[in-house]
């Protein structure tokens, strides 16, 4: 596996400079509320950890900040652009990138295709050949599988190819919901290292994860969400050592 | 992990579903005849649709096999009695014609056969295909109807004088009326026994989800062909009862692919996952159209479909998915 | 097998090959929407109706020749299927299966009694003088318009074809139909491709009722009988996949004819649906058809 | 091979189980309830899984192990009957059941989740575990059951809830509590802990440890090491469908073609 | 006293309306009459016309409505599928029904004392025809008939006839409604060869079978219609050359020398604001008349006494003489022969029965 850069590095790194950011949002499916007053932010060139229990509303977060659901009450920006109502088609052109549980692959067609459909959007096109290669370079098991279709592989190959496709658009934030989930041990391991390197590129990430001795070994900062509220938040080496984190998430 | 405390009252699943909801609807057409007795016809159809739909459903809600294919059902319970019941025409066999009651009976044993055959060869096919191969198969039988001598083809089918049904004259009218009220009566019946028996829910965990399902022990072929054979059954007595109360009828009033669109959209309208929802789409489509008959004049279809659209559109669980707390359902989309 | 015999049979043969490309023409639609959107439209045969009621409009109104009307027909289909796809359709959003079979039969069910209240019960036809013209080829009549028909489709579903595997858009359609939630991901304005997508079936029943005005007559209920039509035609070459439509049509086309022809034609509808129902029941995914499924 | 008469209606019999030291449980005695020899399976050109051959006991927790798309899911797809094996044997209590289908593998005391967990929507928490409560209840009794497995997994007090509305660690609960129901004697588990938060994952071991205690054979899939080393009493790794390495779960672990091919060498 | 009221039911919508529109010009110029010549003794004629909406089952809804109106008898109309139900059932309330349009055999045939009808059946149209085959010394001959009930009638009617005229019927293919090719079965008649070719459709289908007919060069010495489509003047008009020369069966022609039938024609083309009528609306027409004076006779609105009024009627209208007989197997039948007509230069002209001062025919070959 190689461990050289992933993408083409968007130039600007700026610490401090605010990408992503929500602010107190509430969020609702039909009558039920499941996310209550939630502030939170990305800044250029973090990996930010969020993490909570099942059904803390994690997922419901990152589908605010990618348009697929509408928060009821709050604010989410990107760069200072409200994202309230802009459909997710448009967000990914601003660039941001949503890798969302479950994968939401392109079963009939090949994995190839699928790395392809990543690079839709027209300013993504200049780089396309190369990404592709640095895709495949990162999972090989890719290559293999190129002309295969999506919902011909096993649940890991397809985390990869969803992973892959969401690099191909160049994206300047990656929201990734659970990267890891079902992922052999070895393949987590490499995510992980991937993920790694994407910050170091200078890519933005905000990462979900059930795994949570793994992302505050990889990430800048973490938020801690419960039922829906932000309990606690901080450097992630700071967490690593919290005896409340200890105690509910890194287990004995 | 929360485990219930003892003291909350423990929800039941087995239930027969709202009893009193079937009571009332019942009690209401129990009266109609005493109120319009002037406009029996109206009334009769419309109470031999309601109960075809709800025959409908026990296969397209309970099972949620959409089938668009009824028609040839209803068609075989109509042909199969006028057939045995007229001199001229019955199978030498019988050794003449055959009363009404025993000729329904047969026909509902052949609709029953037919829909093991049919069932069994096509719920392999999942989805829209078995939909697409009920409009197949009807449409086949109706060749067949048109096209062989001995259904009387094209020009069709009269009825026979029959004899007296406990004494009753089946041309009358009220007769008739009460006729299809027991109908109603007993397609309300069966809906509601499927709804607390294991069949009841083994269907709706095949509707939902076939693997899941057989992942249970639940055959799912098994399963939608007895949906479908139980339909089978109540569509042929409903088409035996109509064919009395038509009279005269051929391929073109009784085969067509729209009757079998008319007794599934009537079904879905009113709300097919629900145990009356088909019987008030039927009642209310019917009473719909007869009211405006006069303003919309040639447009009254329009308003048809300009009305399934609506309910399609902001109904989703049907006319009685409006009314009941589980219609509504919580989505990701925006 | 004496001359007559032989040219009888490739007379049969050629005729169902003609016919059989206008069905490939109105399935390729239908599969083209079910495909893109698993809306099974039952309006398909309305939409040709549309079509047919357009030419003759302006065949009766402004004497427009019917091939000339493809250029009102085409765009209109379109805009209509752009239209009912953006503001009906989408709005039934993950009830799209069972909810679009519905809103589709109200459609048609508006449409074709929309025609009623404009153009009234009657079945009419247009004459133009060429309606009858055929040229011989090998002792083989062949019909011109019906052969105008058949090009004219050839040249529709060639085109459909580069589109959806050359293009950028032709990816983005296919992504659309497996995934809409991921497509949209990917910046794929999914609405607005579904409502091409939309727009180009019923273009497609459009231009199919257009091609054959000239030979045939229209009634509002018209649409009726080619639904079903195009069902068996999506069917035989697997319910979206779109060369398998092209297919489909074809031996659609031959089998009645040669039914008809050597056998009868009383039971001409039968030999469709029976083929119909051989290929659902031994080959679900079409004669052509193969898909990936996973438990 | 004894053929004990197998009654329907009651809970296995439990056959002689070694004690369970601390928190390993070892492999108990007794004649294997599932077998299968030489399982291979394969679509079209790809072979998926090639040559595998296992048993499990009653009590026993037998661990899949594998790479992404190393054959998990088809070889537990094959043992549960929703995939045809190309190859191979499979018997049940002695009994040859190769070709028979899901549902009648499911009536003989074969249970199993999926790896997609997929409740019944439009049913309630409830209703969903009245439907496989039914293969061996009927009527009222059949309810009755129904909510003493849920309060076991911990889900009475949603009892009502409509299916779809549960959170991902209670649809895990639930897709073990409708195998639970079948009353079976032999469950697949195919990735249960896996997206679950450690505390949720805890409580699913303890369930998982309850249940083989109670005498039932398990087969689960997992990638999550520490759950598989401590649940499993043997356990299989599988590579690109064929087999890697087998025995305790210590030892496989250990195994270098395993870290090679699957642990990695920092795994946790 | 007030008006005396007649029941009518015709499709005023649904798919049938086209003909229903003819109808409504006929009752109105019936009534018209009727009303002009001083009613029924004094009393003004009055028609509540039910719409049937193409369906049977709103037919049956259209007929008790009239039955609860009380009125003496009911006119009924087009599709012999909707009659058929609507005239058993009226039968079953003992209320006459006069029957003017709709021509399956089987509606009088057996029949019932209740229903009478004045125009021909479905045997008639084709006996025309083949009469004009006999006549012509045709050996063989083809059908193609639609899966209607009415082209099942005709074509089967044709089968009886041929047998009794010792013509050989080579061919007898139907087809049914949808994308109509009829290639496939012209190439089959064709190889035949027949003398004469029958076509019996509904009016969708005439002109697709001509047109088609001409491309694939079937060539019998005569087309023939079974009425329905091929006596439409849209079948002339749509169908261009491809029309000329076939002959058709109609039941009522302008050219008929009946008394009244010009006056009659101008009427009808009045009340259908210019366009041209069918021989629809002279039915319509001569069914008001029929009733008026069935009324008439029996001296008032009572059903049995109109029942009786109708089976001792022997007039003659504008449409034709009209008595109700039994024959044949027919019951209350109106025995009425058809006419025949032939596209020639692009307009009808009458060539059968002799009274119609015939032209003469002109073949194919
Ligand atoms: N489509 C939906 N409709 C209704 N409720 C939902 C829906 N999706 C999620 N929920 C509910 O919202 C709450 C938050 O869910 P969410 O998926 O955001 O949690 P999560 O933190 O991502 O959990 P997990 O770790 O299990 O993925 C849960 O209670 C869940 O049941
Ligand atoms: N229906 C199918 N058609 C073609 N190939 C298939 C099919 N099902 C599985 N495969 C292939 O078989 C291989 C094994 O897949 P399987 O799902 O069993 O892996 P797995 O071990 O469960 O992986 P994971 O841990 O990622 O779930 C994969 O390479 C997959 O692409
Ligand atoms: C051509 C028409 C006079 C036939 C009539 N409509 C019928 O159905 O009998
Ligand atoms: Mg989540
Ligand atoms: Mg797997």
């Amino acid at each position: 596996m190689t461990e050289q850069s992933v993408m083409p590095a968007r130039p600007g790194f700026v610490a401090g400079d605010r990408v992503l950011e929500a602010s107190n949002i509430d969020v609702a499916y039909g009558e039920v509320q499941v996310v209550f007053g939630v502030s939170l932010h990305v800044d250029k060139g973090e990996l930010v950890g969020l993490v909570g229990g099942n059904g803390s509303g994690k997922s419901t977060i990152l589908r605010v900040l990618s348009g697929m659901l509408r928060a009821r009450a709050g604010t989410a920006t990107y760069r200072g652009q409200n994202l309230n109502g802009v459909p997710p088609h448009r967000i990914t052109d601003m660039g941001v990138a949503h890798v969302p549980m479950g994968r939401q692959l392109f079963g009939q067609m090949t994995v190839e295709e699928n790395l392809l459909m990543g690079a839709y959007l027209p300013r993504t096109k200049a780089n396309r050949a190369a990404n592709l290669q640095k895709v495949y370079d990162f999972f090989p098991r890719l290559t293999e599988k190129r002309l295969t279709p999506a919902a011909a592989l096993s649940g890991g190959e397809q985390q990869m190819v969803a992973i892959g496709r969401a690099l191909m658009s160049e994206p300047e934030v990656l929201l990734m919901d659970e990267p890891s989930l079902g992922l052999a041990p070895l393949v987590v391991s490499e995510v992980m290292r991937v993920i790694g390197s994407l910050r170091e590129l200078g890519l933005t990430v905000l990462l979900v994860e059930q795994n949570v001795r793994q992302v505050l070994r990889v990430t800048d900062r973490t938020y801690v969400l419960e039922l829906g509220q932000l309990v606690k938040e901080g450097p992630s080496r700071d967490l690593m050592g919290d005896p409340d984190i200890i105690k509910a998430y890194l287990g004995v | 992990m929360t485990a219930a405390p003892m003291s909350l009252p423990r929800p039941r699943a087995l239930t027969f579903g709202n009893v009193w909801l079937s009571a009332v609807i019942l009690a209401v057409l129990f009266i109609y005849p005493f109120v319009f007795g002037k406009t029996m016809n109206f009334g009769i159809s419309t109470l031999l649709f309601a109960g075809l739909a709800m025959s409908w459903n026990i296969l397209g809600g309970w099972a949620g096999q959409t089938s668009l294919g009824h028609a040839a059902l209803l068609g075989i319970g109509a042909y199969t009695m006028t057939l045995l019941a007229t001199p001229e025409r019955v199978p030498a066999f019988f050794g003449g014609p055959v009363a009404p009651w025993w000729g329904t009976l047969i026909g509902m044993v052949l609709a029953v056969a037919l829909a093991a055959v049919w069932g069994g060869l096509t719920f392999r096919l999942r989805g829209s295909y078995f939909t697409l191969s009920t409009i197949a198969v009807a449409l086949v039988i109706r060749l067949v109807a048109i096209n062989s001598e001995w259904t009387g083809g094209s020009e069709g089918l009269f009825m026979p004088e029959l004899p007296r049904f406990f004494g009753l004259d089946l041309f009358d009218r009220r007769v008739e009326y009460w006729l299809a009220f027991a109908f109603v009566v007993l397609t309300l019946l069966v809906t509601h026994l499927i709804r607390r028996s294991r069949l009841g829910y083994a269907l709706q965990a095949v509707r939902e989800d076939e693997d899941g399902a057989r992942a249970l022990g639940i055959d799912p072929t098994r399963m939608k062909l007895i949906a479908f054979m139980i339909s089978a059954a109540l569509t042929a007595l409903g088409g035996s009862l109509y064919a009395i109360y038509l009279q005269a009828f051929e391929p073109h009033t009784l085969l067509e692919l729209p009757i079998s669109v008319q007794i599934a959209l009537m079904a879905i309208i009113g709300g097919r996952t629900s145990i009356q929802g088909p019987l008030i789409g039927a009642v209310l489509l019917a009473t719909f159209g007869e009211v405006f008959r006069n303003i919309f004049s040639s447009a009254n279809l329009l308003i048809y479909g300009v009305l399934i659209l609506l309910v399609t559109l902001f109904a989703p669980n049907g006319l009685m998915g409006l009314f009941s707390r589980g219609g509504q359902k919580l989505g990701t989309a925006r | 097998m004496d001359q007559a015999a032989v040219t009888a049979f490739f007379q049969t043969l050629v005729q169902g090959l003609l016919t059989g490309g206008l069905y490939a023409l109105i399935g390729t639609g239908l599969s083209l929407i079910f495909g893109v959107m698993k809306v099974i439209n039952f309006a398909h045969g309305d939409f040709l109706a549309i079509g047919m009621f357009i030419t003759l409009a302006l065949f009766k109104t402004l004497n427009i020749d019917p091939y000339l009307s493809l250029l009102v027909a085409a765009p209109a289909g379109f805009a209509l299927g752009y239209i009912i796809q953006r503001f009906v359709l989408r709005r039934l959003g993950d009830r799209l299966g069972e909810g679009s079979m519905l809103a589709t039969l109200g459609l048609g069910l508006i449409i074709s009694n929309t025609l009623l209240l404009g153009f009234g019960a009657q079945p009419q036809s247009i004459n133009v003088p060429y309606a009858t013209n055929t040229f011989a080829f090998a002792g083989v009549q062949v019909s011109i318009p019906l052969l105008i028909a058949g090009l004219g489709t050839l040249a529709v579903i060639a085109g459909l074809n580069l589109l959806l595997y050359r293009t950028e858009l032709g990816r983005a359609i296919r992504a659309t139909a497996q995934n809409p939630l991921g497509a949209e991901l990917q910046g794929v304005k999914t609405a607005n491709i579904q409502a091409i997508v939309f727009g180009m079936g019923v273009a497609f029943a459009a231009i199919a009722g257009v091609l054959l005005m000239p030979l045939l007559y229209a009634f509002p209920t018209v649409g009726e009988n080619y639904t079903t039509k195009a069902f068996i035609v999506t069917v035989l070459g697997g319910l979206g996949n779109l060369p398998g439509a092209v297919v489909g049509g074809l031996v659609l086309g031959v089998i009645e004819s040669l039914g008809a022809f050597y056998v009868s034609n009383n039971y001409r509808d039968a030999y469709g649906l029976v083929a119909f129902l051989l290929v659902l029941l031994l080959r679900p995914e079409g004669l052509f058809g193969k898909t990936v499924k996973r438990v | 091979m004894t053929r004990e008469p197998v009654t329907d209606q009651h809970q296995p019999v439990l056959p002689e189980l070694t004690t369970f030291p601390g928190e390993v449980i070892h492999a108990p005695k007794g004649p294997p309830l599932l077998v299968a020899e030489g399982i291979t399976v394969r679509f079209g050109g790809v072979t998926a899984v090639k040559d595998i051959s296992l048993a499990v006991r009653p009590g026993e927790i037998l661990g899949l192990i594998g790479p992404n798309g190393a054959g998990k899911t088809t070889l537990f797809n094959a043992l549960t009957g929703f995939v045809r094996p190309s190859q191979g044997r499979v018997t049940f209590d002695g009994r040859d059941i190769t070709t028979l289908q899901p549902q009648a593998r499911a009536r003989m005391g074969m249970a199993r989740t999926f790896q997609v967990e997929r409740p019944f929507e439009d049913l309630s928490v409830l209703e969903n575990v009245l439907v496989a409560a039914f293969l061996k209840h009927r009527g009222r009794a059949a309810e009755d059951h129904a909510y003493v497995v849920l309060e076991r997994v911990g889900l009475a007090d949603r009892a009502a809830q409509p299916a779809s509305q549960l959170n991902l660690a209670r649809r895990r609960r639930l897709e073990l509590a409708k195998a639970l129901a079948l009353e079976p004697r032999l469950l697949f588990l195919d990735e249960s802990i896996a997206g679950l938060n450690p505390p949720a994952q805890q409580e699913m071991v303890a369930l998982i440890r309850e249940l083989a205690r109670s005498g039932l054979g398990i087969v689960m899939v997992e990638h999550i090491m520490h759950v598989i080393m401590s649940l499993s009493d043997h356990v299989i790794c599988m590579a690109f469908g064929e087999l890697l390495a087998e025995g305790d779960p210590h030892v496989v672990a250990a195994h270098p073609d395993v870290i090679r091919a699957y642990l990695g060498d920092d795994h946790d | 006293q007030g008006t005396i009221k007649i029941g009518a039911i015709t499709s005023v919508t649904g798919r049938f309306a086209e003909f229903g529109k003819m109808q409504l010009a006929g009752f109105k110029v019936g009534v018209a009459e009727v009303n002009r010549r001083g009613g029924i003794g004094g009393r003004k004629v009055e028609l509540i016309i039910e719409d049937n909406a193409s369906d049977v089952n709103k037919g049956l809804a259209a007929a008790e409505r009239l039955v609860n109106a009380g009125v003496p008898l009911v006119i009924n109309e087009y599709s012999s599928s909707l009659v058929k139900a609507q005239a058993q059932y009226l039968a079953r309330q003992r209320v006459p029904n006069l029957v003017i349009t709709s021509s399956g055999d089987d509606i009088t045939k057996p029949g019932s004392d209740y229903i009478f009808r004045l125009n021909q059946p479905a045997t008639e149209y084709a006996r025309v025809i083949l009469n004009i085959f006999r006549d012509k010394k045709f050996k063989t001959m083809a059908v193609i008939a639609g899966t209607g009930a009415f082209e099942k009638s005709v074509a089967d009617a044709a089968q009886v006839i041929a047998k009794e005229y010792g013509i050989n019927i080579v061919e007898d293919q139907r087809y049914d409604k949808g994308l109509t090719d009829f290639r496939p079965v012209l190439n089959r008649i064709k190889a035949k060869n027949p003398d004469g070719l029958l076509m019996v459709s509904y009016a969708e289908d005439s002109v697709a079978l001509m047109r088609q007919a001409r491309e694939v060069g079937v060539k019998p010495r005569l087309f023939a219609g079974g009425a329905a489509g091929f006596a439409l003047p849209e079948f002339v008009k749509d169908s261009g050359t491809a029309a000329e020369n076939v002959i058709t069966a109609t039941a009522w022609i302008p050219q008929l020398r009946y008394s009244g039938v010009q006056k009659l024609n101008v009427e009808l083309v009045k009340a259908l604001g210019g366009a041209e009528p069918s021989y629809h609306a002279a039915q319509a027409y001569a069914g008001v008349i029929v009733a008026a004076e069935a009324i008439r006779r029996a001296g008032g609105t009572d059903r049995e006494k109109v029942k009786v009024a109708l089976n001792g009627l022997n007039m003659q209208t504008a449409f034709g003489p009209v008595q109700f007989k039994d024959y044949d197997g027919f019951r209350n039948q109106n025995p009425l022969v058809m006419v025949a007509q032939q596209v020639q230069g692009g307009k009808f002209v009458p060539i059968y029965p002799k009274s119609v001062i015939p032209k003469a025919i002109k073949f194919e070959r």
